[in-house]
């Protein structure tokens, strides 16, 4: 009966499956058993992961250690307790006192606008930009340093893009700002307004290809249709339907309430240490 | 390129090199829109710098935007050699680095060949990315100093890091050269 | 990634997953990829229960789970989850079935929406473990046979053992609670 | 627990076989479904290995093959009472079975017990200088002693040959544990180690060499502030497994150009030697290979602080052998300038926790920035 089976099949039954690497699973995840009065359980406030971006974790699996990361978020709480840490975005504009050895007051400050931001935990940065004498300038903080004095956010908005690291090629004055610049007035309550100006770009050469990123707030680069064409190759638009990919880069929900619930008992002083920088906004542009 | 009233092929050839504007003679009327084109230069080098690259189609720098040899730098100080090398359109070049990597970095020492001269200068700036609290700038700016450290120029006309005040400090010695005076001629510290 | 993405709030999988996706060959590339799980997401809404290869069933359940999730979460009067289930449900009747009946079914559901189980090798085969992945509530009888343990012979034994061990416990405890009297 | 063993007679060894039969036909019965609940797994293991690993003597081996024993949820629960009954009962009387046996006294020539740790991440911290460092959290879990090991039982097991230093000096060992685990789940051997000492059997078991004068007795407890900030360690792991490869990848060679008439060796080492008088491939040529997966030790690091609560120590720098998750050795730093000196002697033979009162809970050497103090200040010179 043997002679019936094709020769190919006849083989591959018998012979031994590949070694295969088995790597481990990322099992479903289990609420933490949260304290006996559930009642008390504050619901997760919807900005919570837009203001305090930094207390999520890094979502790949293979740096993921709970203790380590509630060590490092008790950390971020007790900086957070020392220095306030107001609540920014893309686009706002910002002024940042430093510690420096080498400057004349033994202080630095700088003025601009966060272009970029990024890093978890203790490792959270963000990106300001100004030009000061006619000279592009960018300076990288960390937001956990010690070297840190003082942040304030002398106007907060936000832009239309997630990043703004198209104010490298743009035109000098839509980046340039002040270093006197004054607090400006938010009422209280309102929401954080959306800045939809539209930047307009040097000719090329670029530091990168804008015409791929798709941004929303820069005006029309007037390249020639083959620049558009060839972006256009590298469009990837099956990413939006890739749920896998989504879940894989994101927190859970759950998870993020077990994360708030956890920093719950100090999130009442985070929030007033917030409103208060926004009323400071207020005051300070009232005279 | 048509509204600083010379066309590409003006515009190469002003920007080219000595040596070879000399097999070709410049026809008249050039130097009318080479004058135009030193002037747009003066008013914003970075469109002209992209005016270059574009016509070229070459990029010469790397992609981490190291300081290396040949890399095209810009004098920020008030020096008539410096000022005049970025007005004409021909900025310097970075011939050597004095470290032992051969990229610059901020406080560096390095030679560079401006209008056919070696000099010494100092990177007061430099693009590439730098660490935590470390401005980067969007040129790589150098300050020319002499032989003793001396700057030529009398002062400097952007923004200088407050790093280099430990740097030169510690690059300077007691009875050699002394590269502190660069300080003593910045008009800011970031 | 130095970040989470904040963009979207997205509840928890029911379901291990692996770490990183598999990259399964296509000459298509990613957005093959992406149309190899499309096949088996749509069969699995179409048919309920399916023999799949190990490696692909993982794969796509996940993408499955995912997909009811949103469904039951956003509704079919949300665009974006329309345009989600449009682009993974390319037979239209299986959109219906996803908000009319999936959505309901799995409402109050508490656990994952999917069930692999382990499938035999049928001589002549590949060399691939073969899985049956199905939905749960599906209207197929049951895979495993649902017989009760409890009268297997350790079973037995072992609850006269239990039986004996608490007596004995509680004997011991109240001699203890006589002798601090 | 005797009429498990009833039950396992007559299935395995018992008299009567017409019982033995019916019980095994009847197990068959049951179980004769091939589709089986749960996830599939794409597990297979490799069985080409033709390498015989021989054991340490006080290291059984631990693992056995799992079968579903297939018990009511009762039952299972039984198996635990009765665990725990065991366990904790004891535990909460005295920890140690034994009574408390002398304590040495520490001098230039001692050797302390090391201890198992847990590799759990990498973040930065901030000197008072406002300069970052990475440090690595190691976490000890649950380590507590085994047993230990005197010097003429272990010179009796070690190679007589090798020169190694317990013939050279008096050297004993602990054998130390971590993370307890399910006894079901290990053979008898494996719980046999623990079964003296009244402990749980343990995930994780090694052995560390001391000299006598360090010993503990077993069901000690180790905690993260056997070490001090400040001091140093040597930390040993295994390094990420990463495969077979290429010499690019484990050797950083330069591979070839990608053009320039070049093809099909673009990630390729070259030429591997000359002829001549060496015609052959000389020993340690660096070719490609299998590349990680190795025991590597880092030496030298400093502790920067330690928490008593959750156990756990911040290391100097980020590249501690292994992967998130794994488990490191944690010794005495070997390096003469790193050792412990008369004037600052380390707690020997360790820190008994429990036995202090007002232990802090977070210990930082006093270069370090702690981030409840406010921000680096410089003061004008």
């Amino acid at each position: 009966m043997l002679s019936a089976v094709p020769r190919r099949i006849f083989h591959t039954f018998f012979r031994k499956p590949p070694a295969q690497r088995v790597t481990a699973k990322v099992p479903p995840y289990i609420r933490d058993q949260l304290d006996s009065n559930t009642d008390n359980e504050q619901p997760l406030p919807h900005d919570f992961r837009t203001v305090y971006p930094e207390f999520l974790p890094d979502p790949r699996p293979e740096w993921r250690n709970r203790l380590r990361e509630r060590l490092e978020r008790n950390d971020m709480l007790t900086r957070r307790s020392v220095v306030a840490i107001p609540e920014f975005y893309i686009g706002s504009i910002m002024a940042v006192t430093v510690g420096d050895r080498n400057a004349s007051d033994k202080t630095n400050r700088f003025v601009g606008i966060c272009i970029s931001r990024g890093g978890t935990g203790l490792r959270a940065w963000f990106n300001l930009r100004n030009v000061i004498d006619h000279q592009g300038l960018e300076i990288m903080y960390e937001m956990y340093s010690p070297l840190i004095r003082n942040i304030e956010v002398l106007r907060l908005e936000k832009r239309l893009d997630e990043e703004l690291l198209y104010l490298r090629d743009a035109l000098p004055e839509y980046s340039t700002f002040p270093l006197d610049m004054e607090p400006e007035l938010l009422p209280e309550g309102a929401p954080v307004p959306i800045n939809d100006i539209k930047v307009k770009l040097k000719p090329r050469p670029w530091h990168e290809r804008w015409e791929r990123k798709n941004l929303q707030g820069v005006q029309d680069l007037g390249l020639p249709q083959r620049f558009y064409n060839k972006a256009k190759l590298h469009e990837k638009p099956w990413e939006k339907y890739d749920l896998m990919m989504e879940y894989r880069a994101t927190i859970p929900e759950e998870e993020q309430a077990d994360i708030f619930h956890e920093i719950a008992p100090h999130y009442q002083q985070l929030e007033s240490s917030r409103r208060q920088s926004k009323r400071r906004l207020a005051q300070t542009s009232r005279y | 390129m048509e509204r600083w009233g010379a066309s590409m092929k003006e515009i190469e050839r002003a920007i080219s090199p000595p040596h070879e504007q000399k097999k070709s003679k410049p026809k008249e009327g050039l130097t009318g829109a080479k004058e135009r084109w030193t002037e747009a230069m003066n008013v914003v080098p970075a469109i002209l710098r992209a005016a270059r690259c574009e016509g070229s189609r070459l990029h010469t720098s790397s992609s981490l935007r190291h300081i290396q040899k040949q890399t095209r730098l810009r004098v920020v100080d008030n020096s008539e050699l410096g000022k005049s090398a970025m007005l004409e359109g021909r900025p310097p070049r970075c011939i050597h680095v004095y470290n032992k990597k051969g990229i610059g970095r901020t406080g560096d020492k390095v030679l560079v060949a401006i209008k056919g001269q070696k000099k010494q200068a100092i990177l007061t700036g430099c693009h590439q990315d730098q660490f935590p609290l470390m401005p980067k700038f969007d040129s790589n700016n150098i300050v020319l100093v002499d032989e003793n450290g001396s700057p030529l120029g009398t002062r400097i006309h952007v923004p200088i890091p407050t790093f280099l005040r430990k740097k030169l400090t510690e690059m300077s010695r007691p009875k050699g050269v002394d590269y502190t005076k660069i300080l003593a001629i910045a008009t800011r510290f970031v | 990634m130095n970040q989470a993405e904040i963009r979207k709030l997205i509840p928890a999988l029911r379901v291990a997953m692996t770490p990183k996706k598999r990259r399964f060959s296509n000459p298509r590339g990613p957005e093959g990829r992406l149309f190899k799980m499309r096949t088996t997401v749509n069969e699995l809404i179409k048919n309920e229960r399916m023999e799949v290869n190990y490696n692909r069933a993982d794969e796509a359940r996940g993408y499955a789970e995912r997909l009811i999730s949103e469904a039951i979460r956003y509704g079919d009067c949300h665009r974006p989850t329309m345009e989600l289930a449009d682009f993974w449900l390319p037979e239209k009747q299986n959109v219906h079935k996803l908000f009319k009946v999936l959505v309901p079914r799995f409402k109050d559901s508490e656990i994952s929406y999917t069930r692999v189980h382990k499938a035999p090798h049928v001589y002549p085969s590949t060399l691939f473990d073969k899985v049956v992945l199905e939905l749960r509530g599906n209207p197929f009888p049951p895979l495993e046979k649902l017989t009760t343990k409890r009268n297997w012979i350790h079973n037995i034994l072992l609850e006269e053992a239990h039986r004996e061990y608490l007596e004995k416990k509680y004997k011991q405890e109240g001699e203890e609670e006589e002798e601090v009297q | 627990m005797s009429l498990l063993s009833v039950t396992r007679s007559i299935l395995y060894g018992g008299k009567n076989n017409l019982q033995k039969i019916e019980v095994i036909n009847l197990l068959l019965q049951q179980n004769t479904s091939v589709l089986t609940g749960g996830t599939g797994g794409g597990a297979t293991t490799r069985n080409m290995s033709r390498m015989k690993k021989t054991r340490p003597f006080w290291q059984p081996k631990s693992t056995r093959t799992l079968y579903p024993e297939e018990l009511t949820p009762s039952n299972e629960a039984f198996g635990s009472e009765v665990i725990s009954d065991q366990h904790t009962s004891s535990s909460t009387t005295s920890p140690l079975k034994c009574e408390p046996w002398p304590r040495g006294v520490w001098s230039e020539a001692s050797m302390r017990c090391g201890v198992i740790a847990r590799k759990i991440g990498v973040y930065p911290m901030w000197d008072n200088n406002g300069r970052r460092l990475l440090t690595t959290l190691l976490e000890v879990p649950d380590n507590e002693v085994v047993k230990y090991i005197p010097p003429e039982k272990l010179l009796e097991h070690t190679h007589p040959k090798k020169n190694n230093n317990t013939h050279t000096k008096e050297m004993a060992a602990l054998v130390v544990g971590a993370d307890p685990i399910d006894p079901r789940l290990v053979t008898k051997e494996y719980y046999g180690v623990f079964a003296d000492s009244g402990l749980l059997p343990k995930k994780k078991l090694t052995k560390f060499l001391i000299t006598p004068d360090a010993k503990l007795p077993p069901g000690t407890p180790l905690y993260a502030s056997h070490y001090r900030p400040g001091q140093y360690v040597d930390v040993l792991g295994t390094t990420i497994d990463r495969g077979f490869q290429g010499v690019m990848k484990r050797w950083l060679f330069k591979g070839m150009p990608a053009t320039h008439g070049v093809t099909k060796s673009h990630r390729r080492p070259g030429n591997i030697g000359s002829g001549g008088e060496k015609a052959r491939v000389l020993p340690g040529q660096k070719m490609p290979g299998h590349m990680g997966n190795k025991k590597r030790i880092l030496r030298g690091l400093k502790i920067w602080r330690v928490n008593t609560k959750y156990n756990v120590m911040w290391v100097q720098g980020p590249a501690i052998p292994g992967a998130t998750g794994s488990y490191v050795y944690v010794y005495d730093s070997w390096y003469h300038h790193c050792r412990h000196t008369p004037d600052n002697p380390p707690p020997f033979p360790t820190f008994f926790q429990d036995e202090e009162e007002g232990v802090e809970e977070e210990m930082y050497h006093p270069d370090l920035h702690v981030f409840s103090k406010p921000s680096i200040a410089f003061n004008e010179k």
